[in-house]
């Protein structure tokens, strides 16, 4: 089993390291994530917005959809959590026998 | 982009992940965890994202540090590996 | 001079790489549950920091406007991976939550956190 | 587990200053978001350190009933409602989904209508994300009240 977990890490970061070679350079202006859309949305920001601030005026404007999804996964998270600890009926000794135990988890 | 900073934060970094992996007391490791965050935040303050470094610097080395402690305390704080 | 070159222009690619590995090494090599969510916490954390070392751009600053400096694209550095990763760390401690959630519950029911002494337990339970 | 307040004079006296300014600058932090860093995901976040901060010290028999904890899911989904009536209302009025240059307001004009409507809409994540944290933190605690 560990031999198994070295060989898997070794193959992960050999597989990591090559596909490090084909990646832009360090603080390149010129690389393709930095040349598609993102100066639209810096050049319009103001005239758009009125809001100097970029990372504000794309979270809630311009991706507004994104950032409701991910308001509403974090409301699913708080639900999950009280669904999860929450104290069923029947007392906990009966589910915590070895027969019911499967049941349980 | 100071590159002599990146690099020795980088490698604190790389400390602090690899202390909060193998110490036994699971509370030094949540407090060696909670510093990789606040170092991660300090980065990302160097490399210009400053939105992302004050929400990491509060969530990660602030809550997230709490909710692991509660944890901590309501199970066990030794750990055999 | 050319190892040089391609060391700073590689280093932190090479710095996130070792972070990965020890955040798998968490994950896979650990067997306390809760050893195995700090390994998690840090493989998250060095996904995050990929993306935001590649928003950085030479010359550019921090993406806030300034009047003074002007509007082109070029002076300020890429905001897009700043939003992706924002939300990305509030559904990470989100998720931490969760996580912690099940880690009670599991310790409820089995009075351990190790995951081999889980296994035989179950094993046992079964028969 | 933090059922009783905690018996030291000078945390006690520490934290009751500091729990008001962590929630002003909580504040300042959502409104000032468009000129400088910071936002709901942050003020909701410190406003969820300010209520945690005044369980772990207060002890929850006495912290509860200054803040409920039936309250937080409230707050949670209101949080949601107002981002979510932020989306819907502008539909009615013609424009498409999150539109906010069309809102209802017609004192403000159209750049300045958007960044009223991006307030607004960092006002309900704040509350989102301080009702779930506060969430999240009271059920992990309240195994053994």
């Amino acid at each position: 089993m560990r031999w198994l977990n070295a060989l898997i890490m070794l193959l992960f970061v050999a597989l990591m390291l090559y596909a490090t070679v084909g990646l832009p350079d360090h603080a390149d202006p010129q690389a393709p994530a930095n040349v598609h859309v993102s100066p639209t949305y810096i050049e319009d920001t103001i005239e758009d917005t009125h809001t100097p601030n970029v990372v504000t005026s794309v979270l809630a404007d311009y991706r507004g959809y994104d950032t409701l999804g991910e308001t509403i996964v974090i409301f699913t998270a708080g639900l999950a959590c009280v669904l999860i600890l929450m104290k069923r009926k029947g007392n906990d000794k009966a589910t915590l026998s070895k027969h019911h135990r499967s049941d349980y988890m | 982009m100071i590159w002599q900073i990146d690099f020795w934060l980088l490698v604190i970094l790389i400390i602090t992940a690899l202390v909060a992996l193998s110490v036994h007391d699971l509370l030094a490791a949540v407090a060696a965890l909670a510093a990789y965050s606040f170092f991660v935040a300090l980065l990302f303050s160097q490399m210009g994202a400053i939105d992302v470094a004050f929400v990491e610097a509060t969530l990660g080395a602030g809550i997230s540090g709490v909710l692991f402690i509660v944890a901590l305390f309501l199970t066990r704080r030794r750990s055999e590996d | 001079m050319v190892a040089i070159d391609l060391f700073l222009s590689r280093y932190v690619y090479l710095m996130i790489v070792i972070l990965l590995a020890i955040g798998l090494y968490g994950m896979l090599g650990k067997r306390n549950l809760l050893k195995k969510l700090i390994g998690m916490n840090i493989f998250q954390t060095a996904i995050f920091l990929f993306f935001i070392e590649g928003a950085t751009k030479a010359g550019g600053t921090v993406p806030v406007i300034d009047e003074s400096l002007g509007m082109e694209a070029a002076k300020y550095i890429n905001p897009l991976p700043h939003v992706l990763i924002l939300t990305g760390i509030v559904v990470g401690l989100s998720l931490t939550g969760v996580a912690l959630a099940f880690l009670l519950r599991i310790y409820r029911a089995y009075k351990t956190l190790d995951d081999r002494d889980i296994m035989a337990n179950m094993k046992e339970s079964s028969e | 587990m933090i059922k009783q307040h905690y018996q030291s004079i000078i945390v006690q006296t520490i934290c009751s200053l500091l729990i008001p300014f962590i929630q002003l600058f909580a504040l300042y932090v959502i409104f000032h978001g468009h000129y400088g860093p910071g936002g709901g995901f942050q003020g909701g976040v410190l406003l969820a350190v300010s209520i945690i901060l005044q369980r772990l010290y207060l002890g929850t028999k006495i912290a509860h009933p200054k803040f409920p904890p039936k309250l937080t899911m409230a707050f949670a989904a209101v949080g949601l409602l107002i981002y979510g009536l932020a989306g819907i209302i502008p539909m009615a009025y013609g424009a498409s989904f999150l539109d906010y240059g069309s809102l209802p307001l017609f004192w403000v004009h159209d750049a300045e209508l958007r960044a009223l409507g991006i307030l607004i809409v960092e006002i309900g994540i704040g509350l989102g994300v301080f009702g779930t944290l506060v969430l999240i933190f009271d059920n992990l605690v309240g195994e053994r009240w």
